[in-house]
């Protein structure tokens, strides 16, 4: 029987486990979820399949949840392979067991129009800037958006914000308020806005930016770790309530971490993949091109989207409502 | 007509909620018979013939077909049929297939069926009409096929709603015709709803008039109209003039009486009345007064008055007549015959009346 | 006498409303011939590539299999439900009637995540895991005060003395309803299931709390329109249902004036 | 004599009870299991099952619960208004303006044969950036920068609801509009009214059960759709139903989004019930 | 009733696409007066109403109300007021209100407003149910409302569409009266539509019989009875029995005349005929009629038959009488006279009648 994999979509390209395919003759079949957290809700609400597919930052809930089976490590036949850094990230091994297989990782930056706005000029704080009255749109999604208000208030730790840390962190969010024409809730939206100058600058995931470059929109994302970038790791997971051999779960598994899958994904999707092998044989100028030439600047500057404390997470997301209601 | 009871309906009873629809209900109807059930909209007339078909439920009494006990007797297993007042012709069938919906049930052969559907329309005059569909029948048309749905069906007794009531007059008055020619052909027992006098006077052997869920009085037309039970019924049955009488003296089969503004009368005692008492009530039908410039000669009773209206009917003319003492117009009707009467509103006139003309209509204030 | 000739303001309007009603509907087809991802103006190119890659959409497919059977079984069991009821609001005075009446209705007052969100809750207290199963279940509760009043006009002009006359003639009481009422009340039928299925075949809340790993179509679609990728596709498909459905109802009318031309 | 499915009542309650006990069923039940949520509390991932009033007192002293569900009814008020108000000229045209009804009731009905989802997405084309609104208001030089008012506001909640929600205004109306006896019109005209008086003193107060109905259908769905908002509401369109989505997703607090879900409830039924009296009330007052 | 002219049509024709529901009407009608226009259903009645009201336009003629040309005038300017056929009571009103509406627009005080409304209320014996809903009047009192609605507005012409149909045969007789005498108090010119011809010949004092969008004939109810201008309106207006005749001689007002079974007789010579010649048809109505065991005396022409049916009327009895030579059978209504006359089917019988009682309908085959 088919596999079911728990995806976001566009994550069904069979160039991204073909020796699954090989093997089995046909690709896993396919669910989709728009967000984490809608994905959350749906499993808990006993959705049955055998792999999802969350970002790290929500490993730690879903283990809470009884969602996740251990990963066995053994059976990975490219773990060995995998960026060492990517193993380090919290929620991928919690406690010393493995939840979560990376798979690709990637930036939520500030993407800004280059025709509109310069290199030179561009900042966080420039999101404040009552210039830009509705001309930025951030994501709708809590950690996302503190996340940036992280960054551009100078926190010391994103996941154990101190109360005043907090304050200042929701003050600059009320800041931006103003010049937000939306909270953007799918990425489409915001690549559309800033292809059509809508908005001039918007904080994204690197997905739009690579949309953009082939769209032919001058737009790039800010990259310089100093004045703010942050980075998330998202992969695979075992569900408990997966019913096919777990021989096939790991088959998909080492298809999907496999140099192959790496080099396609990063040639023909711009995104970085977990597989430290893949960067060596993809097309180098395309890599450059993608914004991953330098790798380890990522992964030493950037803030890593970790699991936030239960308790702030709460308080995040209660805030953030009051925030995008002009409270 | 034979002498056998087909029906016998003893002491049935309908409420809806509170409110009483028929009331004791007693009726012996005879083989053969043409029956009529009249009286105004809302008596009760449907109610009780939907009851003897198996429509409706009842609280009291019982219903016999045949000698039969139809309690538990479900509206598709008895032997009668109906024809509903808006026809009920299937929209979706064409004449022949009407027709034959219910000897379906009855396992013919298919030439049987044929047969039977094409005898049933040539019957109502309709033959070779099998395959016209139901939306090409004029309202005459579908009349027939109504009557050829339940006569084909060779019921005991055929029970028939206003059959005639979504008909112009013309059509009306030729179908009434017909349709007494055919029962009295087939024998089948007839019962008829109306709520129009002359439509049951003309077609039926006998008449039942309702009134407020209670059957007032059964009886032959010519006795119903000659004999009605009281004020109701014989308002109903053709025009009257009513009048206010004292009973002076008895003597074997008639009475003396003193009537308002005619005076001293005698009247045959009137075997239907529901009370008989003192202060009586007495009818004079209007065709059956004398009006004249001068006092007509050879009545038994005279009365002065003005004319205070005049309506012209074509076959009659009606004069209503104002009279001393009396509070309502009294209504005269002349054939129209030569226009030998003639008389102009305001013109003083005679009115004349014969004893046998007046007929009792038992206590006054039942 | 002649017509003094007005200027016709309410053709004019009706006019007007037709293109703000038609404006949205007719953009899909013109975004589904572009060639290109971002769908935005100016438009890029004319293409075929997105129908053309249709076929290949297995999970597309799939979602659009899962919504035809929901709306099948939907429409069906929302018009049987409705068909009764419907006779025994216009046929038959009994105790409570009105407030059946009401209570059926209120699927259609009850805001939408509300009834998701508890029927989920619901589903999954008495051990039912979301499927389309559950969704037929939210959908035929929703579709119920579609069919009922439609059903409901249908019984209306339906002459119950036909009935009747059927069972009077000697039929059964399920030989009546066979060979005269549902002969008769089948348009209105027709009708129902046309109207319950497009219920359901665009019903979104509800198959979105309470689908499973099928996704219906609407659920398919929202998770598209996110990432634009596979958007254009989506544009395709919506073009095609759209015609198709216009196609559908063409021949839906021709046979309608065939039967009543035949009929009158 | 009869056994109860003989008698009319028995038979109507026994042909009625399947769908009325479907509904019912799914009404109560689920609605039950939604208040007994509400008095429960979740942290994290854990349901507390101790009953407590603390969703209601959380709820009920959040002012932006209460912002939120000021203005969603506000929204949802001008999405009713919108809708009907475009909505019965048309349904007055088709009955009494044209004979062929069938052709324009269905020429109404063909666009919402697509998808909704797309269909709001189209509007975001339309009333966006560089949509065709603003290109065409360019092109013939109304404007030269592209008007940024037509998007991500109210504005867009009650345009696209207004346009998703007109079969369900134009049918109601047009059935009642419908089932006015023509000879009451031409009563009116025969008594000195002109058109306009004879449509204010008769047409109108007649078609008022017909309003009330569509604004209902309209009015209360609306109050609960969180889609719309969230595509082309932009910052300031987000109402109730999103905070309740919110909870019953990303926040994962079931309790509290109950606690929501059940107060704009209560919230939608009494303002409801005010307008329906209102409205009945002013349909009344016209003489 | 005054000579003057209130109402002149000149010349109107009505097109429903290529059918002509009304042609050719030319019409004109004194003040005061109480006009009929009686014919079957679908005749262009309404239509014909309706162009007086202003709510259907035509395709050719005019219309003059108070020597006034309508063309331009539009259904609320017009000084004419309707009863509707179904009586189009405002449901969302009361009765006040409903009678009330019209004022409205004549600037009244309040005052005057009730003080009209309650008169007009009072004229229909309505008065003091100003309150009373729309949904709790009876037929009658829908009728009623309806009337006062009308009339409140003081119009020159008053426009009824089959005012009394809905209403029970006893209410309608009663509600005959009230008008008629209502509107002779009030002086108003009233046009009625009906198909009754019992109701238009007791309320009107002209008739216009129409059939098929065509006027065939308008006069007074007597005349329109006696003189019919051919078969249609003889037969619509009451009962008539058609015999084929054949011209022998013409002598001043009189015409000698063969008629089918009777043989010869003398005719007076009809002035409506529409067209005469050597083979007419004449009518004979059935209570002109003599009918006899033995040939009775003192007729101009006698016929032999055998009676083939009896009907009961109450005030009169039917006899149908077949005779050799004659297709249909002749009709003989006998008053029910004390039963003087008693037949049986089957029974030979002897006809006679008077020179006086056959009418000239003119050429057969028109
Ligand atoms: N199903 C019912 N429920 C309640 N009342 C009823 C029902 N059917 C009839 N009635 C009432 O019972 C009374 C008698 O009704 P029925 O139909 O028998 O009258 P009818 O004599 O046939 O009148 P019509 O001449 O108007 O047909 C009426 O007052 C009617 O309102
Ligand atoms: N709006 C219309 N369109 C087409 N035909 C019409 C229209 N109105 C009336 N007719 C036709 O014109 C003819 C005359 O109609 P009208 O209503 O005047 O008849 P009527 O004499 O009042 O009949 P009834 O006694 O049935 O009311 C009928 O054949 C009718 O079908
Ligand atoms: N909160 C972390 C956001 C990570 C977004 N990842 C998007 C990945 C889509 N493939
Ligand atoms: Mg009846
Ligand atoms: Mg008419």
């Amino acid at each position: 029987a088919d596999l079911q994999v728990f995806d976001w979509s566009g994550y069904e390209d069979p160039g991204f486990f073909g020796a699954y395919v090989e093997k089995y003759g046909g690709p896993p079949s396919y669910t989709y979820f728009g967000s984490q957290e809608e994905a959350f809700t749906k499993l808990q609400s006993g959705f049955e399949a055998d792999l999802a597919h969350p970002c790290s930052d929500a490993v730690r809930k879903w283990v809470a949840a009884d969602l996740l089976q251990p990963i066995d490590t053994s059976k990975l036949t490219n773990w060995d392979k995998l960026l060492p850094q990517i193993k380090e990230v919290d929620g991928i091994t919690i406690d010393g067991t493995t939840y979560m297989v990376p798979f690709e990782w990637g930036n939520t930056g500030l993407i800004y129009r280059t025709d509109m706005i310069s290199g030179d000029d561009i900042s966080l704080q420039l999101l404040a800037d009552p210039a830009y009255q509705g001309k930025i749109a951030i994501p709708d999604a809590a950690s996302s958006a503190y996340a940036l208000a992280a960054l551009a208030t100078g926190v010391s730790s994103y996941t154990d914000m101190s109360d005043e840390e907090f304050q200042k962190a929701s003050d600059f969010l009320r800041a931006i308020h103003p010049n937000v024409r939306f909270y953007w809730s799918d990425a489409g939206q915001l690549d559309q806005a800033l292809a059509s100058g809508e908005v001039e600058m918007g904080w994204g995931w690197n997905q739009s930016e690579l949309n953009l470059i082939w769209n032919e929109t001058p737009a790039v994302m800010m990259r310089d770790v100093n004045k703010g970038i942050a980075t998330w790791v998202c992969g695979y997971v075992h569900l408990k309530s997966s019913k096919q051999p777990v021989e096939q779960v790991y088959d998909m598994l080492n298809a999907l971490t496999s140099e192959a899958s790496g080099k396609y994904i990063i040639e023909s999707w711009g995104y970085a993949h977990s597989n430290a092998d893949a960067f060596k044989s993809a097309d180098q100028e395309l890599i450059e091109t993608y914004g991953f030439a330098d790798v380890d600047s990522f992964f030493e500057g950037s803030l890593f989207f970790d699991a936030v404390k239960p308790e702030l997470e709460a308080k995040m997301l209660k805030e953030f409502e009051r925030i995008k209601a002009g409270f | 007509m034979s002498d056998q009871n087909i029906i016998e309906i003893t002491g049935v009873e309908k409420r809806f909620g509170s409110f009483v629809a028929v009331s004791d209900l007693n009726l012996s109807l005879k083989e053969g018979e043409f029956f009529s059930l009249l009286g105004p909209s809302g008596c009760g007339k449907t109610t009780a013939l939907r009851m003897i078909a198996g429509f409706q439920d009842y609280e009291k009494g019982e219903i016999r077909i045949g000698g039969q006990l139809m309690e538990d007797i479900p509206a598709n297993k008895r032997p009668t049929n109906m024809v509903f007042q808006s026809y009920a012709i299937f929209p979706h069938l064409d004449v022949g297939d009407n027709v034959g919906f219910g000897l379906r049930k009855l396992g013919l052969s298919r030439k049987e069926m044929r047969e039977r559907v094409s005898e049933a329309l040539e019957m109502v005059e309709l033959g070779g009409l099998e395959r016209r569909k139901a939306s090409e029948l004029s309202g005459g048309q579908r009349q027939r096929v109504a009557l050829a749905r339940a006569l084909v069906m060779r019921p005991k007794v055929l029970l028939l709603d206003e059959p005639l009531s979504a008909l112009d007059k013309k059509l009306r008055e030729n179908m009434q015709l017909e349709m007494r020619r055919l029962q009295q052909k087939l024998g089948i027992t007839f019962v008829m709803v109306t709520h129009d006098q002359y439509e049951a006077m003309t077609m039926s052997d006998r008449i039942g008039v309702m009134f407020a869920g209670q059957l007032k009085q059964v009886d032959r037309p010519e006795q119903l109209y000659a004999r009605p039970c009281n004020r109701e019924v014989a308002a109903f049955i053709g025009g009257m003039n009513f009048l206010n009488a004292r009973v002076t003296g008895e003597n074997g089969d008639t009475l003396s009486v003193d009537v308002d503004g005619f005076g001293p009368l005698v009247v045959q005692k009137n075997p239907n009345v529901l009370a008989s008492g003192t202060d009586i009530l007495v009818g004079i039908r209007p065709e059956q007064l004398e009006i004249g410039a001068k006092q007509p000669d050879g009545y038994d009773a005279y009365l002065q008055g003005t004319i205070s209206d005049v309506a012209f009917y074509g076959e009659s003319v009606h004069y209503y007549v104002r009279c001393e003492g009396l509070d309502d117009a009294i209504v005269v009707a002349v054939p129209n015959y030569f226009h030998t009467v003639d008389h102009k509103p305001g013109e003083p006139v005679w009115l004349g009346v014969q004893n046998a003309s007046v007929i009792d209509l038992g206590a006054r204030e039942q | 006498m002649t017509a003094v000739a007005r200027i016709p303001w309410l053709l004019i309007y009706a006019t007007a409303y037709l293109i703000f009603l038609y404006l949205p509907v007719l953009l899909l087809p013109l975004f589904s011939f572009n060639d290109g991802t971002i769908v935005a103006f100016p438009i890029k190119g004319f293409t075929l590539k997105w129908y053309a890659q249709l076929g290949e959409q297995e999970t597309l497919l799939n979602a659009m299999v899962n919504s035809l059977i929901v709306g099948s079984v939907t429409a069906l069991a929302a018009t049987s439900l409705g068909l009764f009821a419907a006779r025994a609001y216009v046929r038959y005075r009994f105790a409570g009637r009105e407030l059946s009446e009401g209570l059926v209705m209120l699927p259609l007052v009850i805001p939408g995540i509300i009834v998701a969100s508890s029927m989920l809750v619901l589903f999954i207290s008495i051990g039912l895991k979301p499927s389309l199963t559950t969704v037929i279940l939210g959908h035929t509760f929703v579709a119920l005060p579609f069919a009922v009043s439609i059903m409901k006009s249908a019984f209306d002009d339906f002459d119950q003395s036909l009935e009747e006359a059927a069972y009077d003639l000697g039929e059964t009481v399920v030989g009546t309803f066979r060979r005269v009422t549902l002969p008769i009340v089948a348009p209105g039928i027709v009708s129902s299931l046309l109207v319950t299925f497009t219920v359901s075949f665009d019903e979104f809340v509800l198959a979105f709390f309470l689908s499973g790993n099928q996704p219906t179509l609407p659920v398919y679609i929202w998770s598209q329109i996110r990432f634009p990728a596979k958007l254009p596709n989506t544009l395709a498909l919506g073009s095609l249902l759209l015609m198709s459905s216009v196609i559908l109802l063409l021949i839906a009318e021709y046979f309608r004036r065939r039967s009543t031309k035949s009929t009158s | 004599m009869a056994t109860i499915l003989k008698s009319e009542a028995g038979k109507g309650i026994a042909l009625s009870a399947p769908a009325s006990l479907y509904v019912g069923l799914l009404v109560a039940a689920p609605l039950g299991i939604l208040v007994a949520y509400s008095f429960w509390t979740q942290t994290y991932v854990e349901i507390d099952r101790t009953f407590t009033w603390a969703n209601y007192s959380e709820a009920v002293n959040d002012p932006l619960v209460r912002h939120l569900l000021i203005r969603s009814i506000a929204i949802a008020g001008a999405v009713t208004f919108a809708t009907v108000a475009l909505a019965y000229p048309i349904a007055y045209f088709i009955a009494f303006r044209t004979q062929k009804k069938a052709l324009w009731l269905l020429l109404i009905t063909i666009p919402f044969w697509s998808s909704y989802l797309l269909r709001v997405f189209s509007w975001k084309l339309i009333l966006g950036f560089n949509g065709v609104m603003n290109s065409a208001l360019i092109s013939i030089g109304v404007i030269q920068e592209p008007l940024t008012f037509l998007l991500y506001n109210e504005f867009a909640v009650v345009l696209t609801l207004a346009h998703a929600w007109a079969p369900f205004a134009i049918l109601p109306i047009y059935v009642s509009l419908q089932k006015i006896d023509r000879s009451l019109l031409e009563a009116a005209t025969d008594l000195g009214c002109n058109r306009l008086e004879r449509f204010i003193r008769v047409t109108l107060p007649l078609t008022v059960p017909g309003i009330i109905a569509s604004c209902l259908i309209i009015f209360i769905p609306t109050v609960g759709d969180y889609v719309t908002p969230a595509l082309v509401g932009g910052s300031q369109g987000k109402m109730v139903a999103n905070l309740i989505q919110v909870q019953f997703g990303a926040a994962n607090n079931w309790p509290l989004g109950a606690t929501l879900s059940l107060m704009a409830m209560v919230s939608v039924g009494i303002v409801a019930i005010l307008f329906v009296l209102l409205a009945t009330g002013l349909g009344r007052r016209i003489r």
